[in-house]
């Protein structure tokens, strides 16, 4: 499959920003820059969905994955405000370095194992296998995703997918809503769903900031 | 001459590192955002393997895209209960290192 | 109407009432939510028995509707039913906002349906996140309690890791095979096997590989076992009806079906797989039992040991057999839930196994249920326990079955571990009858057992006998 | 008679066991006796119209089938009841017996605290080892198998109560339950084999397949044989034997004399067919039997307490039963099954009643003279001495039996593994052991009916806390203190009974050689020809003559307390180099503790070693063991959820490599 010059560089130049964008990820200690740099390793993997003519799956990775799941987490970060450096390190010394270095130690030992059997099992694989042109007009467009999705519903395999993670986005409502409770019981009423549903995490800051103030 | 990277093995194998280096993230990080922040790089590395596996090989219909949606949307679930869960445990315990979650075991006799 | 949707209707209407519940009546009584819940799951079930026509096919072939599947659908919306029967006056005690919970269990009862139906990969990726989440949810869900919470955070963080990986084998035979067809995927499977293109079998076996680690991670086979015995320890008795019961039925079937639907041309790889996972939860749920003494603990690592059994039972796919063990093992441990819930005081739950001294003495009926019910675990005959693991033993060695290498020995392994098994089965029954009863035993008496905990003690006491009795299953 | 009524004879007892259970803690205990007998008895009298059936000798067998019970695609169990004359035989066998130890119990546990307890397990032991005698196949079977190891565990486990008594029922459960894993397999692989599960239908095909597949037929029978060896104690599954010791009187009579114990060789008898091609398992039956005869013997030997005595003397007598099978000769086996239970019944009810009466005493030390006081239980106790002895032809039941084994073994033929002997040198290793059977019997007998002033050392123990007592005290409770006397019509209606049952089998067992006819023999074989009989040769009659002086002299020696304090001497003061030749009586005691007493207590003291030490240690080393490995696993139960996730990860890269390399 001929293949420009600039498809070449642009995917190996962001393969490579997303693999130390990762890196920074798992080893940066401060949490908020460590979850910059998630949304930094988002945009050059968006990048590679274009190149690989999908276009729509790289808006939204940026739109929904970048804009909205990350700002969750950032949310919450902010929301719980560890110090840049205490909110990775072992907790009371329950842990002992050595115990640590121990684990670190093994679960970087599986990984490098994995890395070189694995992977390269599967590399040569991929390699052998025939590579096939897309040959769907309009591929990966807004356009054709939507007849995807949306054409004939009632014969569509994928309707019902599409159905039920609504009731998974449900779920995870309700449990939010079921943690953010300040009694556990079914009593209280003014911070069930119907009345003011909006309240539950400016509720759950206060508390973690007034509890924090009695454990001190 | 440039070399032909853009090719299907080159992209399984970065969806793979990222695999590696998310679930390293999991076993390294203490914090409990940061291994879910972890689990999303591995995420991250299973979505492009799906993308890629529709362009190069399958490429009569965007099956995989579709997969991504789901996978996203999964995602997103994940994080707000997980999240929840983490303020939660935050209210409980005023920390969410993961030395807060390791009470439950075998307490050796 | 589409017949699917219909057969659906209850569960969402169900869980469309306890939102409007919610709101309206938001301090309203707890035992309407749960007639809702209960008449919603039992008229999901009657829907599905009556509006599914077996081998159709619904939405382009992402569901198809087969007998094994309709039967696995009935045992899971049962079984969740006597669950939530469990649950009314148990949620009160540990302070648990009913209404919200019952959504989350409906939510989870629509998961196992469309896990037992599904068809493509990718409603079943969303029926096992379906199944999954709120299970999650469910362990963590009691958010006062520290043991809760940790259960809760433990389960998500270690599913979350392994769904991961489930989609990633997902994308593999995606890969593979360019189909979510799970029917097409098996022929193209077949196809790759018989003209031995090595590029495409490398990549479904990866595919194998993942998937079915991560389906062994979720019902607990070891080695991929660690998490259960911590998540079953600190999650309240009504969730862990629910994660225990219906939901290992349900991820149970969707393995057989993904197995010996999309996978059989590979069976010759995965046969070992399941003989490896068989023989080592019956060593590990055994040995790791021995020095237990935390009940909810040792009903854990009895889990694994039947985990075992039923890959056994997957193995020689003798379907019959399987769905008799899940369905009387589902029963068996709600049995033994409904017996921890009524030992319990009005302020805590039995916990360790001192907890449980002379309770024949205070409590006679519960004991005596419940050394029916650990009978029944142990495999003692007569009771439905004893009449699996004997079907799925004989099917797997009947002299026309044709097997692997190796299937006789981890069979008589697995036997011969229950030797053990039965080691620590009977330190409980020991300490409730042969022990004295402790000082403060007075407040137990006197608290008497809920209606509902004799029901589902009677209930399950009553199928296990006489599922133990007569055993009769027919080639389905 | 109408088959149907079969299924009558194991459920009797059995839902008077479900109704006891359940509510037997708010009957009086009359109402509790009453209904725990009358069941028993209701099956005896079904049994006893069956024995009018026709059934016996070479008659025709009653089948009932009541549709499948386990029934799965690839086998069927059917609930299916299989009467022919050897379980007719056992039948009559349990429910008789069965119903006089119920008789009996409800004399002996008069005070007992759960008493509704006790009566449904043995309702419920009668009904499990009905089921198993009647069973056609081996899941019944095996149902009942369980059902006798678990009631044999609730009556042992009576006195929970009491220090180590737990622990004792345990070990015996747990040895059974090994027993019970071992016939699983056992079944499993004559399925794997067969295909069926059905004894007639085994009976009918397997001997054919069983000579193609000869390993797989070996292994079956095999694990088969360590099902019945933990059922009926044979070494190294004997030890919980002597630990069930621990339950009451008539449960040690019922269960560990003349019933459970015999479920292996009943198992084996009906299995012959399988052994009579894999001569290995015959073997090591002889084997094991061999092991179990000698360590019985000298154990019983080695014991004070009178239980105990008589439960090694079960071992050795069960020993005797498989060395018959081994040597090929079920019949002959049976046949010495059914003797044994009658004299050995005799004798535990006697030490039964001996018991009551002293007190709960059970060192035979301190119950010399005991017998003088009690004329029936002396009767008793003196047929069943007499008949373990096989002192006497038709007289107390165990003379014919134990010739007929002899008999079988000397002309068997013993090989495999490499090795092989002749049934003779079995056969003298038996005539041998069976005079330390003699000495063991007659001196507990010659204790018993001493000179000392009757039961002085226990009414000298008993007396002073008579009093004090007797307002809390829980188990002593047949009266403290107090003259020694029989007390309870029921045991002595029952030792009555016991002791003419005992005269009958004598004389029916009698074989062609003696006069009689063989009766017992035709019976239980279902007609099969009858050998040619026990020939009064030469060495019959010799060794009877030594028997008879033998036991008298024993008798004579601890019987009086002077001359039983004259065996002790030897005993205790043999020290070599010590003697001169006129203090020593010319040496004849030195020769006598050189040459008799010395290698008996070495070889007492060698098999309390291997039986008491050995064989327990294996069983605990294999529980420290599970424990160890228990405790090392339970360090990677950390609780830390990022170990787990490695684990897990670990694990899935295994596979996928693995995988990747097919």
């Amino acid at each position: 499959m001929p293949v420009s010059p600039l498809v070449e560089i642009t995917f190996a130049l962001s393969a490579l920003v997303i693999l130390l964008a990762s890196l920074a990820v798992v080893l940066i200690k401060n949490p908020v820059r460590a979850t910059l740099m998630l949304i930094l390793s988002f945009l050059p993997t968006s990048l590679i969905y274009i190149l690989l003519q999908a276009s729509f799956v790289g808006i939204l990775q940026i739109l929904v994955y970048a804009g909205a799941i990350m700002m969750l987490f950032t949310f919450v970060i902010m929301m719980i405000n560890p110090s840049p450096n205490e909110g990775d390190a072992p907790a009371g010394g329950s842990e002992s370095a050595f115990t640590g270095l121990r684990g670190g130690l093994v679960g970087f030992l599986i990984i490098g194992l994995a890395g070189t059997m694995v992977i390269p099992m599967i590399y040569h694989a991929a390699a052998s296998l025939p590579v096939q042109a897309v040959t769907k007009p309009h591929f990966g467009e807004l356009s054709s995703i939507a007849a995807l999705l949306f054409e004939d519903p009632a014969n569509n395999p994928l309707t019902v997918s599409f159905e039920l993670i609504s009731f998974l986005i449900l779920v995870g409502i309700i449990a939010a809503l079921n943690f953010s409770r300040r009694k556990g019981g079914q009593t209280v009423d003014e911070d069930s769903i119907s009345t003011r549903p909006t309240e539950a995490l400016p509720i759950v800051k206060r508390q973690s900031g007034i509890e924090a103030m009695e454990r001190k | 001459m440039i070399p032909h990277v853009f090719n299907l093995q080159n992209c399984l194998a970065l969806s793979l590192l990222l695999v590696l280096i998310g679930s390293f993230g999991v076993f390294r990080r203490h914090s409990l955002i940061m291994i879910l922040l972890s689990v999303e790089v591995m995420l991250n590395g299973v979505n492009l393997s799906l993308v890629a596996f529709n362009y190069f090989r399958w490429g009569t219909s965007e099956t995989s895209h579709y997969l991504y949606m789901l996978s996203i949307g999964v995602a997103a679930v994940e994080a707000a209960v997980g999240l929840s869960m983490i303020i939660v445990l935050f209210k409980n315990f005023n920390d969410i290192t993961r030395e807060r979650i390791s009470r439950l075991g075998e307490r050796s006799a | 109407m589409n017949p699917y949707v219909l057969s659906q209707a209850p569960l969402i209407l169900g869980f469309v009432f306890l939102l409007v519940l919610a709101s309206v009546r938001p301090a309203g009584k707890e035992s309407l939510s749960n007639i809702i819940t209960i008449l919603s799951l039992v008229s999901g079930a009657i829907a599905i028995w009556l509006i599914l026509p077996e081998g159709a096919q619904f939405f382009g072939g992402a569901i198809r509707v087969t007998s094994v599947g309709k039967v696995l659908a009935y045992l899971c919306l049962g079984l969740t039913a006597v669950a939530l029967l469990l649950s009314e006056d148990y949620l009160d005690k540990v302070r648990i906002h009913g209404v919200d919970w019952r959504m989350v269990v409906l939510a989870l009862a629509l998961g196992m349906v469309n896990l037992c139906l599904a068809n493509d990969i990718a409603t079943l990726f969303i029926a096992y996140e379906l199944v999954s989440i709120p299970s999650y949810v469910l362990a963590g869900f009691a958010h006062k309690d520290p043991r809760s919470n940790e259960a809760g955070m433990k389960y998500l963080l270690l599913g979350v890791f392994s769904s991961v990986l489930f989609l990633l084998g997902l994308s593999f035979l995606y890969g593979a095979t360019g189909e979510i067809h799970l029917l097409a995927i098996h022929d193209k499977l077949a196809l790759a096997v018989g003209a031995g293109s090595t590029g495409d079998l490398m990549l479904a076996k990866v595919g194998l590989g993942l998937i079915v680690g991560a389906i062994f991670f979720k019902v607990a086979v070891a080695p991929f076992h660690s998490w259960l015995p911590d998540v079953y320890q600190g999650t309240n008795l009504a969730s862990l009806a629910i994660i225990s019961s219906p939901v290992k039925v349900a991820v149970f079937g969707m393995l057989g079906m993904l197995l010996w639907g999309a996978f059989e041309p590979l069976s010759d790889l995965w046969k070992p797989i399941l003989l490896a996972g068989a023989a080592m939860s019956a060593l590990m749920g055994n040995l790791q039992a021995i020095v237990q003494t935390n009940l909810k603990r040792l009903v854990a690592y009895s889990a694994v040991v039947n985990a075992g059994f039923i890959l056994l039972g997957i193995l020689v796919n003798s379907v019959p057999i399987v769905l008799f063990y899940l369905g009387s093992y589902g029963i068996m441990t709600l049995g033994s839930w409904a017996a921890f819930m009524a030992m319990g005081t009005k302020s805590s739950d039995v916990d360790e196994l001192s907890d449980v001294a002379g309770l024949g003495r205070t409590q006679r009926w519960v004991a005596l249920a419940m050394t029916l019910i650990l009978f029944s675990y142990a495999g003692i005959p007569l009771t439905a326990g004893f009449a699996a693991k004997f079907g799925v033993v004989l099917e797997a060695l009947k002299p026309e079955a044709f097997l692997p290498r190796g299937t006789l020995p981890v069979v008589y392994f697995s036997v011969a571990m229950g030797l053990v098994s039965f080691f620590f089965y009977f330190q409980i029954i020991r300490a409730m009858w042969l022990q004295s009863p402790p000082l403060d035993a007075g407040e137990r008496r006197g608290a008497g057992v809920a209606w509902p905990y004799a029901f589902v003690l009677v209930l399950s006491v009553v199928v296990i006998l006489s599922l133990g009795m007569f055993l009769r299953l027919p080639g389905m | 008679m109408n088959p149907t009524w079969l299924l009558l004879i194991p459920l009797l007892p059995g839902l008077s066991a479900a109704l006891l259970a359940l509510f037997g803690s708010r009957l009086p205990y009359n109402a509790i006796g009453a209904i725990a007998s009358a069941s028993v008895a209701g099956s005896l009298g079904l049994v006893l119209a069956f024995c009018g059936a026709g059934v016996f000798g070479a008659g025709q067998p009653i089948d009932f089938e009541a549709g499948p019970w386990i029934a799965t695609q690839a086998f069927q169990a059917g609930l299916h009841l299989h009467l022919d004359s050897l379980s007719l035989c056992m039948c009559l066998l349990v429910s008789f017996f069965g119903f006089l130890i119920t008789v009996y119990s409800v004399g002996y546990m008069r005070h007992d605290k759960e008493q509704g307890r006790f009566f449904a397990s043995l309702n419920l032991f009668v009904a499990s080892m009905l089921t198993l005698v009647l069973a056609d196949n081996l899941v019944l079977i095996f149902l009942g198998w369980e059902g006798v190891g678990l009631c044999s565990y609730l009556l042992i486990g009576h006195y929970w109560e009491q220090e180590d008594v737990p622990l004792a029922a345990f070990r015996a459960f747990f040895v059974n339950r090994i027993g019970d894993v071992l016939f699983l397999l056992g079944v499993f692989t004559l399925f794997s084999l067969f295909g069926t599960v059905s004894l007639s239908e085994l009976a009918l095909h397997g001997p054919g397949l069983a000579g193609i597949h000869t390993g797989q037929a070996a292994l079956g029978a095999l694990l088969l044989l360590g099902g019945a060896f933990a059922k009926s104690a044979q070494a190294p599954l004997h030890v919980w034997l002597a630990d069930a010791m621990a339950g009451p009187t008539p449960v040690s009579a019922l269960i560990h004399a003349a019933t459970m114990v015999t479920a292996g060789v009943y198992l084996l008898a009906r299995l012959d067919w399988l052994y009579a091609v894999s001569p290995e398992a015959r073997l090591i039956i002889c084997l094991c039997g061999l092991v179990t005869l000698i360590l019985g013997a000298l154990m019983a030997l080695a014991q004070t307490d009178i239980k105990k005595i008589l439960a090694y003397s079960t071992l050795s007598n069960l020993a005797l039963m498989f060395l018959a099978l081994a040597a090929g000769s079920a019949g002959a086996g049976l046949m010495h099954l059914f003797g044994h239970a009658c004299f050995k019944a005799l004798l535990f009810l006697a030490a039964g009643s001996v018991i009551v009466a002293a007190h709960h005493e059970q060192d035979v030390r301190k119950l010399t003279g005991v017998l003088k006081k009690l004329p029936v239980t002396n009767a008793a106790f003196l047929v069943g001495c007499i008949g373990g002895a096989g002192l006497i032809p038709y007289l107390a039941a165990g003379f014919f039996s134990k010739e007929a084994v002899l008999e079988s073994l000397s002309e068997a033929e013993f090989s495999g593994f490499g090795i092989a002997f002749s049934g003779r040198v079995v056969f003298w290793i038996v005539t041998a052991v069976e005079l330390l059977s003699v000495v063991y019997l007659f001196r507990l007998y010659g204790y018993l009916r001493s000179d000392t002033a009757a039961g002085a050392a226990v009414a000298g123990a008993a007396g002073p806390d008579a009093h004090g007592s007797k307002a809390h005290d829980s188990h002593a409770d047949h009266g403290h203190g107090g003259p020694i006397k029989e007390k309870s019509p029921a045991i002595l209606a029952v030792l009555g009974i016991l002791i003419l049952v005992a005269f009958a089998f004598g004389i029916v067992s009698a074989s062609h050689g003696f006069g009689g006819h063989g009766d017992v023999w035709r019976l239980i074989t279902g007609g099969a020809a009858e050998p040619e009989g026990v020939k009064p040769d030469a060495h019959t009659f010799i060794m009877l003559g030594i028997n008879i002086v033998l036991a008298i002299a024993c008798f004579a020696a601890f019987s009086s307390s002077k001359r039983r304090a004259g065996v002790q001497g030897i005993v205790k003061n043999f020290r070599l180099g010590s003697f001169g030749p006129l203090s020593r009586k010319f040496y004849f005691d030195d020769v006598y503790a050189l040459a008799i007493i010395a290698p008996l207590k070495g070889a007492a003291y060698l098999s309390r070693l291997v039986l008491e030490n050995i064989f327990t240690g294996v069983l605990t080393m294999g529980g420290w063991l599970g424990r160890g490995f228990s405790l090392g696993l339970r360090r990677f139960q950390t609780g830390k959820a990022h170990q787990y996730a490695v684990a897990v990860l670990m694990a899935v890269f295994l596979l996928v490599f693995w995988l990747g390399g097919k």
